[in-house]
């Protein structure tokens, strides 16, 4: 029943709290709410049993990321933006589909079939640590992939020096 | 216990509404935030699947859609910044140099 | 049945005559841009040199017979059997010397007209040179469609980068109203092809017989192709754009050769191929010829652009060529190839001295001459040479092909010769009228003190002058090489007892 | 010695090839020499001919094909026959005068090398004519006639009139053509030959044959010979082609009388006659010929007598004299209407020489209202011109009469079933050819001057090279006729009809049907009926000059129409010139072209165009726009999942 509660907290405020990030007219405010979305989605996380994933999306999408944009929307000029109409034209036409896509989405759950149960049960996890578990699957099975993403973030790196630096001359 | 359906549907929601924003929002960066809404709706199914079928792919999975999500942000942003200086705005609907 | 003949000259000469433009061109890219003169040079020497070559096909044409001469083939790409095969007989020798003469004279009338991008513009006139004699050698289809489609490339730069104001327009005209009836050739080409029992060869196809509806389906699809080229009512409305905007060379190949291969489509491939449909079509393309005759006149007489009444009058005068084709006598089929070679020559003649003035004026307007003979006067002279020549006075070519024509015209049917002998008197009214208003009457303001044509202007016209005279006095030098082949294609559409014809044709076709 | 006749045509086209090469630079004001000395040899080998052929020769024979196609052969070659003897002694005659005449007409013009050109290239072209043995030869000079007489209307090309003459001539001259090319497809078809040899002995084979015409029976050898004469029509200048002649005026003179009266224009005569084997054998045709003849010498007849241009008035009485050839040609008087060619050849190039000295004296005026008393000034043209008139007028014993006399008289007994009216209408012709002649000779040399100060000033008789000319013709003028002194006559003085006799090999000699009293009658009567029309302009002119003016008043509306032409120029520019310019205007570029073909041409890639630019519209390059599109498709790939 705890249980029950405590996830119906957690998915009306995140439910909420995304729907305050997509229609706030100042863009600071949709990053102040974001980032509470974010400390909200890391709970659910712990909930499953996610620590390390929770403390990353922590550290990473509320640490990081969401300091990148708050620089950036510093950078616009917030006067005029919060003056004008925060949606397009075709907004209705935006809200139909997803609505629609929403339904058939939820309408397929049912016919959920559950797969083969792996071999991480909680009680294995926890008698390893989560960190320690992902750490060893990473650096074994998924070592390519990760050095894959190394070199992503490097790329990302560069191409965010080159794209927003000015041109020398000019 | 709480059904791994109610974690579906709450990622879905989340997902529809990142996407809602996506579609309707002028300001690119809202956009933008719009996206990374959605990859986390897809990181909450992710997580939850891992945890119902004690898996821990989805939790790698995860963990590499936050390294692309960084770096997606970072790249992003920079071309956000490119935008805004070369044409004085962020909104999208006074882009429109591929109209046909 | 053996329908070739050896090669007389030793050398492949047709070979020969294809790539010598082609290396010229090619040499022409390596001659720095800077450097005009040399590129001028240079293009004249190749296209002299080209028809210097081709000069040897005229002294040693073998006239007695009606099979293919100076052949060669090769191999080409096994697997399709498509063969790299030349040859020429007595219907298409002429045009072989016709499109090398006329890119002498192309070359020497550009040689101060052409102001800007000069290398690309000879090296696009000597792609086409050799394009040109490819169509006219061509004894396997597929090599045919592939110069056929290749003259478009060059003629469409040359039309579009060199033209006039409203070049952009005519050139893209000029070449969709070509492709898009090029195209149905194409599918033509490959019903035969299957047909046939996968053979490109234009002799072998020759020798078979097709079922009557088949004939008659290809009959239109190659029509579609040629009548474009030709070009025929109602499918003409391109020339005009074409001519009034195409650079002074260009028109001239357009005038003299390019439109001449519509016809010479319907002579190599419509009529022996397809002879039972050509017989039964023939009333319709006689009709659609006597339009062409009258309707060209009559509209020539309210044109107002010099160049636009001359592409006019190439429709009337195109016209009687293919009067005279689909007549199917000799007379006719005869009358209407040295038709051909001479609108070429004569039509030809007027676009070049319409760009000689141009050069001198930048005008096309009729009414802003006036009395050019008397600033003018060899230049006047030669004018009314080509004129009379156009309307068909006696002594000059276009009698001789004009009188052929309609005596076979008349022949096929009467009123198809009566209606188009009425084209004489039109073609006088407009031609003279032109005259008129250009040399005679008070020097214009655009006109007056305007220097007469340079040696260089008189070399390009004079040869000309003397083919008008030489074909109106003693045409047999170009009749008799006809004779054989016009008599053997007759034979061939008028020989009736086709041989047996399979049942499941169609079926066949459309497997 | 056959090849020598090759010479005749040959030697004048040497002249025009040296003269237009290098008579700009070279020759200029020489120019005369080379085209003059080529003439006279064409006429010394001309007489040569002439010896030959009265000595029982006839010449028959081809130089080269010219062209060979399937069944179809024409060379060029000559004929030289009695026929063709009279001819090329008329051309090179009157050529070779007018060749010198025009020495001292064209004197100082800066053309001068151009025009001997064009009058040497006239010469071969009208030789090869009369020479050719084949119809396509013949239409060769045919065509050739007419281009000269193209540049040589046109002679001065700044003046805009002398270019619309000259085109006008062309074009006119076209329409005849056309019937004449179908007449040798006609031939080519029926005798498989274009000679005249093969075609003229076989003709009599086909004298019942009818043919499918167009959807029509019709007789064969009318409408052969009906065609023939289309050609005849156009280049003789008769009714309704007869437009182009009085315009062509506009050329200098001597071109007028060697093209326009003695040579070229009756060169429609000459072939009526050379196919009279044809002609023969069809009633309606001959008849045609007579009617045509007969109306268009009234016709001109009636529009010379108001006209007040010197040239006009003798052009206007050239076509009636014409008329008067095919009159006799037309009631089977070939041998008539060759003689009247003969004799009309000289007195009107003189009539027209001496008009062109009276306009070299008045320095280019042509109205003759504004002349008067020339005749003291210049005594040679004007004696030569009055005989000139008298010979035309029918004046008895000079060359006009003998010819007129035997055309009237041919008419009237021929036995032709229009005999009797055509020479009614010829004998009017008579009368008011000698008014209108006589009108010229007393408003231009008699009464008062009434031009300009200045103009009387410069009166003079003109240079020898032009006075001698005139004499020379004059002689001719009287003489001419002596050849074909009808028997009548000559009976009671010892000469034959000459001509007749001569002739009759080619032409045949139809007997007159009516005795010596008639014969006798109808001479005295047209001699009658002349002298009362000279009687007649004497007194309008002489002795109550005051009287023309008044019947123009009292007659304004006839008169009108007279002076107008009866208006045919104007009907011919708006039932054929205007209609068909404004169908290639508003029709053929307005309608078909642009609104059919070129609506078809530019309205399917226009069809694609305008799709295509709907189909753009949904790309606004808004990128919602795109994504919710997107998420669409998704959302229907779904539902397909779903709902399958």
């Amino acid at each position: 029943m705890l249980q029950q509660l405590f996830f119906g907290y957690y998915a009306f405020t995140i439910i909420i709290l995304s729907l305050l990030v997509v229609t706030r007219r100042n863009p600071v405010h949709s990053v102040m709410w974001m980032l509470l979305l974010f400390f909200h989605i890391a709970g659910l996380y712990l909930f499953l049993n996610a620590e390390f994933i929770a403390a990353i999306q922590v550290i990473v999408y509320a640490g990081a990321i969401l300091v990148l944009f708050l620089f950036v929307v510093l950078l616009l000029n917030l006067k005029e933006e919060i003056s004008l109409k925060q949606f397009v034209g075709s907004w209705p036409a935006g809200l139909f589909v997803t609505g629609l896509l929403f339904v058939s989405v939820v309408s397929v759950l049912g016919s959920y079939i559950q797969g083969p149960i792996g071999k991480y049960s909680i009680a294995a996890v926890r008698s390893e640590t989560h960190t320690k578990a992902l750490g060893k699957l990473l650096y074994t099975e998924y070592l390519f992939p990760f050095e894959i993403a190394s070199l992503i973030l490097l790329v990302a790196v560069i191409g965010a020096i080159v794209l927003a630096k000015r041109k020398l001359r000019s | 216990m709480v059904p791994l359906n109610w974690y579906l549907i709450l990622s879905a929601a989340v997902f529809m509404i990142g996407m809602f924003g996506f579609l309707t929002r002028k300001n690119v960066i809202i956009m933008f935030m719009s996206v990374e809404l959605m990859l986390n709706a897809v990181n909450i199914s992710l997580v939850s699947f891992s945890h119902y079928l004690q898996d821990m792919r989805g939790h790698i999975l995860v963990f590499f859609i936050i390294t692309v999500a960084a770096a997606e942000a970072a790249i992003g942003l920079a071309i956000i910044l490119a935008l805004f200086r070369n044409k004085q705005t962020a909104h999208v609907d006074e882009m429109n140099e591929m109209k046909g | 049945m053996e329908q070739t003949m050896n090669n007389a000259l030793g050398f492949p000469i047709l070979s020969m005559l294809i790539c010598w433009p082609l290396v010229g061109a090619a040499f022409l890219l390596f001659i720095s841009r800077t450097n005009e003169k040399a590129i001028k040079m240079v293009s004249l020497l190749i296209s002299v040199a080209t028809f210097l070559l081709s000069i040897l096909l005229f002294s040693h044409f073998d006239k007695s017979t009606h099979l293919m001469q100076f052949v060669e083939r090769y191999e080409w790409i096994p697997y399709l059997n498509m063969h790299y095969h030349l040859g020429l007989d007595g219907i298409s020798v002429l045009f072989v010397l016709l499109a090398t003469l006329v890119t002498v004279l192309s070359v020497l009338i550009s040689w101060e007209s052409v102001k800007m991008k000069t290398k690309e513009f000879f090296i696009c006139l000597l792609v086409l040179e050799s394009a040109m004699i490819g169509v006219f050698c061509s004894l396997d289809f597929m090599l045919f469609y592939l110069f056929w489609e290749a003259m478009l490339i060059p003629m469409y730069l040359l039309i579009g980068v060199w033209g006039g104001p409203n070049r952009v327009y005519a050139a893209v005209k000029f070449f969709l109203y070509t492709l898009v009836g090029s195209v149905l050739m194409l599918v033509g080409i490959i019903v035969l092809y299957f047909y046939a029992g996968r053979s490109f060869n234009i002799l072998e196809l020759m020798t078979k017989a097709y079922p009557y509806k088949m004939q008659l389906m290809l009959f239109w699809a190659f029509f579609a192709a040629f009548a474009v080229k030709v070009p025929m009512f109602p499918v003409h409305t391109w020339l005009p754009d074409a001519h009034t905007e195409a650079p002074t060379a260009g028109s001239v190949i357009l005038a003299a050769v390019l439109i001449k291969m519509g016809a010479y489509g319907f002579l190599r491939f419509s009529l022996p191929l397809l002879p039972d449909a050509s017989r039964e079509m023939a009333p319709v393309m006689l009709a659609l010829s006597v339009i062409a005759i009258i309707y060209g006149g009559i509209i020539c007489l309210a044109q107002t652009d010099l160049k636009r009444l001359i592409a006019y009058s190439s429709v009337s005068h195109m016209g009687f060529v293919t009067l005279g084709i689909f007549a199917l006598n000799t007379q006719g089929v005869e009358g209407g190839i040295l038709q051909m070679l001479n609108h070429g020559i004569v039509t030809g003649a007027l676009f070049l001295s319409v760009g000689i003035i141009y050069e001198r004026t930048h005008t096309r307007v009729i009414a802003d001459y006036g009395g050019v003979a008397s600033v003018m006067p060899i230049y006047a002279s030669l004018f009314i040479v080509f004129t009379f020549a156009s309307i068909g006075l006696p002594a000059t070519n276009g009698f001789v092909g004009e009188f052929l024509i309609l005596l076979g015209g008349f022949k096929a049917s009467q009123w198809a010769g009566v209606l188009s002998a009425s084209g004489i008197i039109i073609g006088a009214g407009y031609m003279l009228w032109l005259y008129q208003r250009v040399f005679f009457m008070e020097t214009s303001q655009k006109v007056a003190g305007l220097q007469d044509i340079t040696t260089r202007e008189l070399m390009t016209l004079l040869p000309m002058v003397i083919l008008i005279f030489w074909i109106g006095i003693y045409p047999n030098t170009y009749l008799s090489f006809m004779h054989p082949s016009v008599q053997h294609l007759l034979e061939r559409v008028n020989g009736g007892s086709a041989p047996a014809v399979a049942v499941n044709a169609i079926t066949q076709i459309l497997r | 010695m056959m090849t020598s006749y090759a010479l005749i045509p040959l030697l004048p086209l040497a002249a025009f090839v040296i003269n237009i090469l290098l008579g700009r630079k070279l020759l200029k004001e020489n120019a005369h020499w080379v085209s003059i000395a080529a003439v006279a040899g064409s006429w010394v080998v001309a007489v040569m001919a002439l010896f030959d052929v009265l000595s029982g020769a006839k010449i028959n024979y081809d130089v080269y094909t010219w062209m060979l196609s399937g069944g179809f052969k024409v060379s060029v070659g000559f004929l030289i026959d009695q026929l063709t003897v009279v001819m090329l002694i008329v051309v090179t005659t009157c050529s070779m005068l007018i060749h010198i005449y025009s020495v001292g007409y064209m004197h100082g013009d800066p053309g001068y090398y151009r025009f001997f050109s064009y009058l040497s290239l006239f010469t071969f072209s009208m030789l090869m004519l009369v020479m050719a043995n084949n119809f396509l030869q013949l239409y060769f000079g045919w065509e050739g006639v007419g281009l000269c007489s193209y540049f040589l209307i046109g002679y001065y090309f700044d003046k805009k009139s002398a270019s619309d003459a000259g085109k006008k001539a062309f074009i006119v001259n076209r329409f005849g053509d056309f019937g004449f090319g179908i007449g040798i497809f006609i031939i080519f078809l029926t005798f498989g030959n274009v000679y005249y040899e093969p075609v003229f002995s076989q003709a009599g084979n086909f004298a019942n044959a009818s043919i499918n015409f167009l959807g029509f029976d019709v007789h064969l050898m009318t409408l052969i010979a009906l065609l023939l004469f289309c050609g005849s029509v156009g280049k003789s200048a008769q009714m309704p082609l007869h437009v182009w002649l009085p315009d062509a005026m506009e050329g200098p003179t001597p071109v007028s009388a060697l093209i326009h009266a003695a040579t070229m224009v009756t060169a429609g005569v000459f072939l009526v006659a050379r196919c009279s084997p044809i002609f023969s054998l069809s009633e309606t045709a001959l008849m045609v010929v007579a009617l045509t003849g007969a109306i268009t010498s009234l016709f001109a007849a009636t529009i010379g007598l108001v006209q007040n241009d010197l040239k006009r008035i003798i052009a206007y009485s050239t076509v009636s004299q014409l008329g008067y050839m095919f009159l006799a040609c037309g009631v089977g008087a070939y041998t008539a209407g060759v003689f009247h060619l003969y004799t009309h050849a000289f007195f009107k190039a003189l009539l027209f020489l001496c008009a062109g000295s009276v306009m070299h004296a008045m320095g280019g005026e042509l109205n003759i209202q504004k002349m008067g008393n020339l005749k003291k000034y210049m005594p040679v043209t004007y004696i030569t011109m009055l005989i000139a008139s008298f010979s035309i007028s029918g004046f008895p014993f000079l060359a006009g009469f003998f010819s007129k006399d035997e055309i009237l008289w041919m008419a009237y007994s021929g036995g032709s079933p229009v005999g009797k009216f055509v020479w009614a209408i010829g004998t009017l012709v008579a009368f008011l050819t000698a008014f209108y002649s006589f009108r010229l000779i007393f408003l231009t040399f008699h009464g008062s001057f009434r031009g300009t100060h200045d103009q009387e000033h410069h009166l003079h008789e003109s240079p020898k090279s032009m006075t001698v000319p005139l004499m020379l013709l004059c002689v001719g003028a009287v003489a001419a006729g002596w050849v074909g002194i009808p028997a009548l006559i000559g009976e009671q003085i010892g000469v034959h009809n000459y001509i007749a006799e001569f002739m009759k090999p080619v032409l045949g000699h139809p007997e007159g049907h009516g005795t010596h009293g008639e014969e006798l009658g109808i001479m005295i009567f047209s001699t009658l009926v002349g002298l009362s029309g000279i009687g007649l302009a004497y007194f309008m002119y002489i002795l109550r000059p005051e009287l023309p003016g008044r019947i123009a008043q009292q007659f304004s509306a006839v008169h009108r129409v007279l002076f107008n032409k009866y208006y045919v120029d104007e009907f011919y520019d708006f039932i054929i010139i205007r209609p068909t310019i404004w169908i290639a205007k508003n029709v053929l570029i307005g309608v078909t072209d642009a609104r059919i073909i070129e609506a078809i041409v530019n309205g399917v890639p226009n069809a694609i165009a305008a799709f295509s630019s709907g189909l753009r519209r949904v790309q606004t390059g808004l990128m919602q726009h795109y994504a919710t599109i997107m998420a669409t498709g998704i959302l229907l790939i779904v539902a397909m999942m779903l709902l399958r």
